[in-house]
């Protein structure tokens, strides 16, 4: 491997780990503030592209706009979803919450296959498509785009955390949501605000990322896994560990096609993630047995 | 059991409907859906497993399609590339889906809710890779076909007339062993760790243990279903055991009720004959013409799905069971006031 | 000198920075009806979780019998005959009363599935002593009328016997109750004092966490008094009563709870 | 209590199952029925669906037309949803409940080589509208079986040998690792060596994966002249935009599974200068008058457009044309007097003795017993894309 090579790698990888970030991020935030995987955040992702191909392809709504659209769409199937299938589970236990959230997702899935057929599709590029080199290393403006929505995401959403009432609220529920309940927060309403928050920034993901990756009504399994896998890598405490996460899996997903280790080719690729997953799955299964016997 | 006039009832009534599940197959009968009922009879199988992990441990597997392949391509590569006999393939098979769910069970069952969801996902999806990767054993996407006919001495299985006789055998065994397991020591072990992990534990009952143990028993039905299924189809390919073959399972058992036996049959039928006999009906409907039913399957489990575990988080079968008997009572209680 | 059944060495609990259980050395007779009181907070439950096996200490060592503990886990502790009742009561709600009693059998049996799966003799005659043993106990708290019924559709004493019939269906020779009186009638303790007595007379060393005064003082021949985590005082209900240690803890405590 | 509960079900299960069996039995009299079995939905629809199209089209135009000697035909097309698992069970129902008297599909390899045992079984024959040779081979037990669609093999060996008359002798390799790229590769790596050619990288990747830049950037490395890329829309469109990102100059060839506008669109200005193998349904314009399937091109994708909007025609559809084509054909000549059994020998027997040098849309047929594709060379076209249109490269 070249140092050019490397640095390819690198670069491919980093636009790569960006997008399993923006994914991550909705997992981290509904995880933080509800305790539930949102099976279906993956969708979201997908919504947010095919909604903004949809909206400049066939209704032939201009860019901004109609990326401005995908995204509030989506937030407004993200709060649908929390109200109707989530919240009306009231007493639900954690399983059929996790059963739930499936449901929602193959629902979604099913409604976009229905309605968009199962065509990849690919909005346009938001700044040409001409190379841009990175010395030496060359990178899509597009994914340039998608590196800086990452950074930018996180940057906001820290700030939003620790800077604003309703962050501070959100977050003092994920913390300790029986403190919060007594000092006047209705963290069933935190739940609507994680779930709202989550989607727009699905459906940002999905939108910045459409035009470089095309989209289709079935991306969102994988999406949502690789995603997930960056939360988990990143513990599913804080925005910024699920970007580290994500950038990592990106990279490691990418020298591993150059590293061409032993029996594992390219075709391996997906599975590098989930053993990273499980491995990650079982220390903490180990950390979370030690912790309650207390030792 | 207690004998009360209404067991005579069900005995008949159970009599009526072995009768009626031996007569379907004949020609005169329901004939053409002898095949739609051997699908029954095997995912009738693997929902039981999902059934009483989900019922039993509390606990949701997302990764079952992969226990199903397993015994299926362990069934199919002995068989066909190496000449094992069919039945001590499916019998190896069997035992090693059971081994290889406890080596990871242990680890795995430490985990709970959300993270051991996750982690039989993924498992699932690691072993659905192998199953397309390993192309010199499994015939890789494409899948392997020329899978022999099981066969016991000179008498091959080799019309779906017989498998049908032959697969619910196992599939009615398989429901009464487990039937006699939830009634036993074990099963009120299983029902324990469901109610109460921490009592559980104080009146000496391993929880781990009983975990990992029902882990293993939802894993070898499986796999014996996988092994019948490829036997029946004489083909197997990887589809058959991605992700969404795991959630249609999850489907099936949320249907079908958690905790409950029977309930695994209703599941798998209900759902098959949703997506084999009902859907496509509507797919040519004008009304309706433009739905496609690919999509309108994936639409109509995610409803059920939500709407079941909103309503009934016990599984339709068991809501509506438990709804008719409050009905009953109420009835009851009715006449008995007048 | 009685022999001792149980015995904890220098117990010491913390979680993260907040010490629990500091340096218990607890001695417990056989035969005895032993009561751990102490004000709220006071590390009881924590006490008991340590013994039944629920935590592992920090330092120091539980002997059960003479023989250490170590880090058996609960389930272990059982079949050794370790028992325990929970403050919060979890009864299994998916099955009868009968049957809650019956898993209390479960280390008493061994018949497992295959034996289970093919219906084999030993599985029939294990299921007929387990259910008829359950059925004793179950008559020995006196809710055998109830044996049908499920646990939740009783009133909570009679929940809170069923609990102590579970625990006594696993043959213990030591049985832990957690606040057995808590939201009971004078009634009901009335015949849960019967109850601790006769149990006791069985042979089986009863240790219970307590908040009930009254109740404490009527059965208990010896009594440990913690706060903070530490033991301040032992001796007789009486002894104990005049300890101006633990005067100054409850009287600091009904401040506070009045 | 829960006894009567279970009571009650069985009841409602019972009398659910008695009107079952008289369902099934309403066709149409006189009508010749033909089944049918394409992934209309699921992974394989970008296929299937021109398929249903396509036989929807020549139903009606042929019972416009007074229907075959005065039988109007019916087809009843089953969707498998692009499962294999689906396939068996509607091969099964089309022939003992619908009685077919021929079947064709299913659109994809895995679904056909699923029913060959039950079509065999079933004595009824098949016209597979799937690429593997799998399908047709080997021939002794595929008694009953043809198919209509070029194979991995020919449009391989349409790239090498053009690579041979390039000079071309390094090449890399990029494939899915999905049952068709797979597929691919296989006959890739196998037919190199008759051209003389090394591989010099071979790189997988996932269907579904959103970014190749990793293997593509490994193959950079290598002294490549030209890369394959053997799978279907999306991952080939984000192929060609990788390459194109990593500013790689070496041409890139795809399959004919990517004969498709969907594909032109996908990859956009990436898609200018892919190369690849196709049938000349694409090319149409291009196809020299004195071309045997000049006129059958012409005239379906005419009719094709006519319906489906310009632009819309394809090569999947083409492939469903000259199935049900040879289906029909065999119909115009029978008896009308047979039974189910004896049309069905009729058909595959006429297929098989009688389709000789017939233009379809796919290449000019000659079927035998020792051959049940029968397609001659020449049927497939290089093309290229230039400017987002399709151009015939000889």
């Amino acid at each position: 491997m070249s140092l050019d090579q490397f640095l390819q790698y690198l670069v491919s990888g980093l636009s790569q780990g960006s997008i399993y970030a923006l994914v991550g991020l909705g997992f981290t935030l509904i995880y933080a503030v509800t305790k539930i995987i949102n099976f279906a955040q993956g969708e979201f992702v997908m919504l947010g592209g095919m909604l903004s191909f949809v909206l400049m392809e066939s209704a032939g709504i201009p860019m901004v706009p109609a990326l401005l659209l995908s995204i509030i769409i989506a937030v407004v199937i993200g709060a649908i979803m929390y109200l109707l299938a989530i919240r009306s589970a009231k007493k639900a236990s954690e399983v059929s919450l996790i059963i739930i959230t499936i449901g929602a997702a193959i629902l979604i899935r099913g409604i976009a296959g229905e309605v968009w057929g199962v065509d990849a599709v690919r909005p346009p590029f938001f700044t040409g498509e001409k190379s841009i080199s990175f010395f030496g290393a060359l990178i899509h403006p597009q994914a340039l785009w998608i590196v800086g929505t990452t950074l930018m995401i996180t940057i906001l959403l820290h700030l939003f955390l620790s800077h604003t009432m309703l962050g501070k609220a959100l977050k003092a529920s994920s913390i300790n949501p029986e403190a919060a309940k007594l000092v006047g927060i209705d963290t069933r309403a935190m739940g609507l605000v994680a779930f709202v928050l989550a989607a727009a920034l699905g459906a940002i993901g999905g939108v910045v990322m459409a035009p470089l990756t095309l989209t289709s009504y079935q991306v969102g399994v994988m999406l949502g896994l690789k995603g997930f896998v960056a939360a988990s890598i990143g513990g599913f405490m804080s925005p910024i560990a699920t970007v580290i996460g994500g950038i990592l899996l990106g990279v490691v997903e990418s020298l591993a096609v150059g590293v061409d280790w032993g029996p594992f080719t390219s075709a391996y690729k997906d599975a590098i993630a989930l053993v990273i997953l499980l491995a990650i799955l079982l220390i903490r299964a180990g950390r979370l047995a030690a912790e309650e016997r207390g030792s | 059991m207690l004998a009360k006039a209404s067991d005579k009832w069900v005995w008949i009534v159970a009599g009526l409907l072995l009768v009626l599940l031996i007569l379907i197959p004949f020609k005169w009968f329901l004939g053409p859906y002898t095949n739609l009922m051997i699908f029954i009879a095997i995912y009738t199988m693997v929902t039981l497993g999902l059934c009483l992990l989900m019922g039993y441990s509390g606990q949701v597997s997302l990764g079952q399609a992969a226990f199903f392949g397993i015994g299926a391509y362990f069934s199919a590569i002995l068989s066909k590339t190496y000449g094992v006999n069919p039945w001590l393939a499916m019998l190896l098979g069997a035992t090693a889906t059971g081994a290889f769910a406890y080596v990871i069970g242990i680890p795995i069952f430490r985990l709970r809710g959300n993270y051991l969801a996750m982690a039989t996902l993924g498992l699932g999806i690691i072993i659905y890779i192998l199953f397309r990767q390993l192309g010199q054993y499994t015939g890789g996407p494409d899948g392997m076909a020329g899978i022999p006919y099981l066969s016991v001495g000179g008498f091959a299985f080799n019309t779906a007339f017989r498998r049908y006789f032959l697969i619910w055998g196992f599939c009615l065994a398989s429901l009464l062993v487990s039937q006699r397991i939830v009634n036993s020591r074990t099963g009120r072990a299983l029902r324990a760790i469901h109610g109460s992990e921490p009592a559980a534990e104080s009146v000496g009952i391993s929880v781990s243990f009983y975990k990992v143990k029902i882990f293993v028993l939802s894993a070898v039905l499986s796999s014996l279903a996988g092994s019948l299924y490829v036997h029946h189809l004489r083909f197997v390919s990887p589809q058959s055991f991605d992700f969404l073959a795991s959630v249609v399972i999850v489907v099936m058992a949320a249907i079908g009720g958690l905790a409950s036996i029977w309930g695994a049959i209703f599941g798998a039928a209900a759902i098959r004959i949703l997506g084999d006999e009902i859907l496509p009906r509507f797919e040519n409907l004008s009304l309706l013409k433009s739905w496609d039913l690919d999509y309108l399957n994936i639409i109509v489990y995610g409803l059920l799905l939500i709407v079941v575990m909103v309503f009934m988080p016990q599984g339709l079968f068991v809501g509506m069971r438990d709804a008719f008997e409050r009905w009953r009572l109420k009835h009851a209680q009715r006449e008995a006031v007048t | 000198m009685k022999s001792l059944i149980l015995e904890t060495r220098g117990l010491y609990k913390a979680f993260g920075g907040l010490t629990a259980v500091d340096k218990v050395d607890l001695s417990v007779e056989a035969g005895r009806i032993t009561s751990v009181i102490g004000p709220n907070g006071a590390g009881k439950t924590t006490l008991f979780n340590l013994i039944a096996g629920v935590y592992m200490p920090t330092s120091g060592e539980i002997l059960f019998d003479g023989k250490p503990l170590g880090t058996a886990p609960p389930h272990n502790r059982a079949a050794l005959g370790i028992a325990r009742t929970f403050q919060n009561v979890l009864l299994f709600d998916n099955m009868t009363a009968l049957e809650n009693v019956m898993t209390g059998q479960h280390s008493r049996s061994r018949y497992g599935f295959f034996e289970a799966a093919l219906r084999l003799p030993k599985a029939h005659l294990e299921e007929e002593t387990i259910s008829l043993n359950a059925m004793k106990y179950l008559n020995l708290v006196g809710l055998g009328m109830y044996a049908d019924r499920n646990p939740l559709s009783l009133p909570l004493g009679q929940q809170k016997l069923l609990t102590i019939a579970r625990a006594l269906a696993t043959e213990p020779k030591l049985l832990l109750l957690d606040e057995p009186g808590a939201g009971l009638n004078a009634l009901e303790k009335q015949s849960l004092s019967e109850l601790i007595r006769r149990v006791r007379d069985m042979g089986i060393t009863v240790v219970l966490v307590e908040h009930d005064m009254d109740l404490v003082m009527g059965i208990a021949e010896w009594v440990v008094v913690l706060d903070s985590g530490q033991k301040i005082a032992e001796g007789t209900a009486s002894q104990v009563q005049k300890d101006k240690r633990v005067i100054a803890a409850y009287l600091g405590e009904e401040e506070a709870v009045e | 209590m829960r006894k009567w509960f279970y009571l009650l079900l069985a009841v409602v299960m019972l009398a659910a199952a008695i009107p079952l069996a008289g369902v099934g039995c309403s066709s149409e009299k006189e009508a010749y029925v033909v089944g049918a079995i394409f992934s209309t939905s699921g992974a394989a629809s970008d296929l299937g669906v021109p398929e249903e199209r396509t036989v929807n089209m020549m139903v009606e135009e042929i019972n416009d037309n007074g229907g075959i000697n005065g039988h109007k035909l019916k087809v009843i097309v089953y969707n498998d949803e692009s499962k294999t698992e689906n396939a068996l069970n509607l091969a099964t129902k089309l022939m003992e409940q619908d009685q077919v008297l021929a079947i064709i599909g299913p659109t994809t390899t895995g679904s056909s080589l699923a029913i060959i045992d039950a079509v065999t079984t079933g004595k009824t024959p098949l016209v597979s509208c799937a690429a593997s040779i799998d399908i047709v081979t080997p021939i002794e037990d595929r008694f009953w079986v043809f198919k209509t669609p070029q194979t991995d093999v020919q449009a391989i060996r349409e790239i090498y040998g053009y690579f041979e008359e390039e000079g071309i002798t390094k090449i890399a390799l990029i494939t899915d690792t999905s049952s068709y790229g797979a597929a691919g590769r296989k006959y890739l790596l196998e037919e190199k060596s008759t051209y003389g050619i090394t591989v010099v990288d071979d790189q997988t990747f996932n269907s579904g994966d959103t970014n190749m830049q990793s293997q593509l950037t490994h193959i950079k490395g290598t002294s490549a002249q030209a890369v394959i890329c053997w799978a279907t829309n999306k991952e080939s469109a984000i192929v060609a935009q990788d390459m194109q990102t990593l500013e790689m100059t070496i041409p890139l060839f795809c399959s004919h599974g990517v004969a498709n506008q969907a594909f032109i669109d996908q990859a956009g200005e990436a898609a200018n200068g892919v190369i690849l193998p196709a049938g000349k349904l694409l090319v149409v314009d291009d196809v020299p008058d004195s071309d045997p399937q000049e006129e059958v091109l012409t005239k379906y994708r005419d009719d094709y457009e006519a319906l489906y909007g310009a632009g819309s025609v394809n090569t999947f559809g083409g492939h469903a044309y000259d199935a049900l084509s040879m289906v029909v054909m065999a119909l115009e000549e029978m008896d009308e007097d047979l039974s189910t059994a004896e049309a069905r020998e009729f058909i595959r027997d006429y297929i098989e003795d009688d389709v000789e040098d017939w233009p379809g849309t796919g290449g000019v047929f000659t079927m035998s017993p020792t051959d049940h594709l029968g397609m001659a060379p020449g049927s497939l076209a290089l093309i290229k894309i230039e400017d987002g249109e399709w151009t015939w490269l000889q």
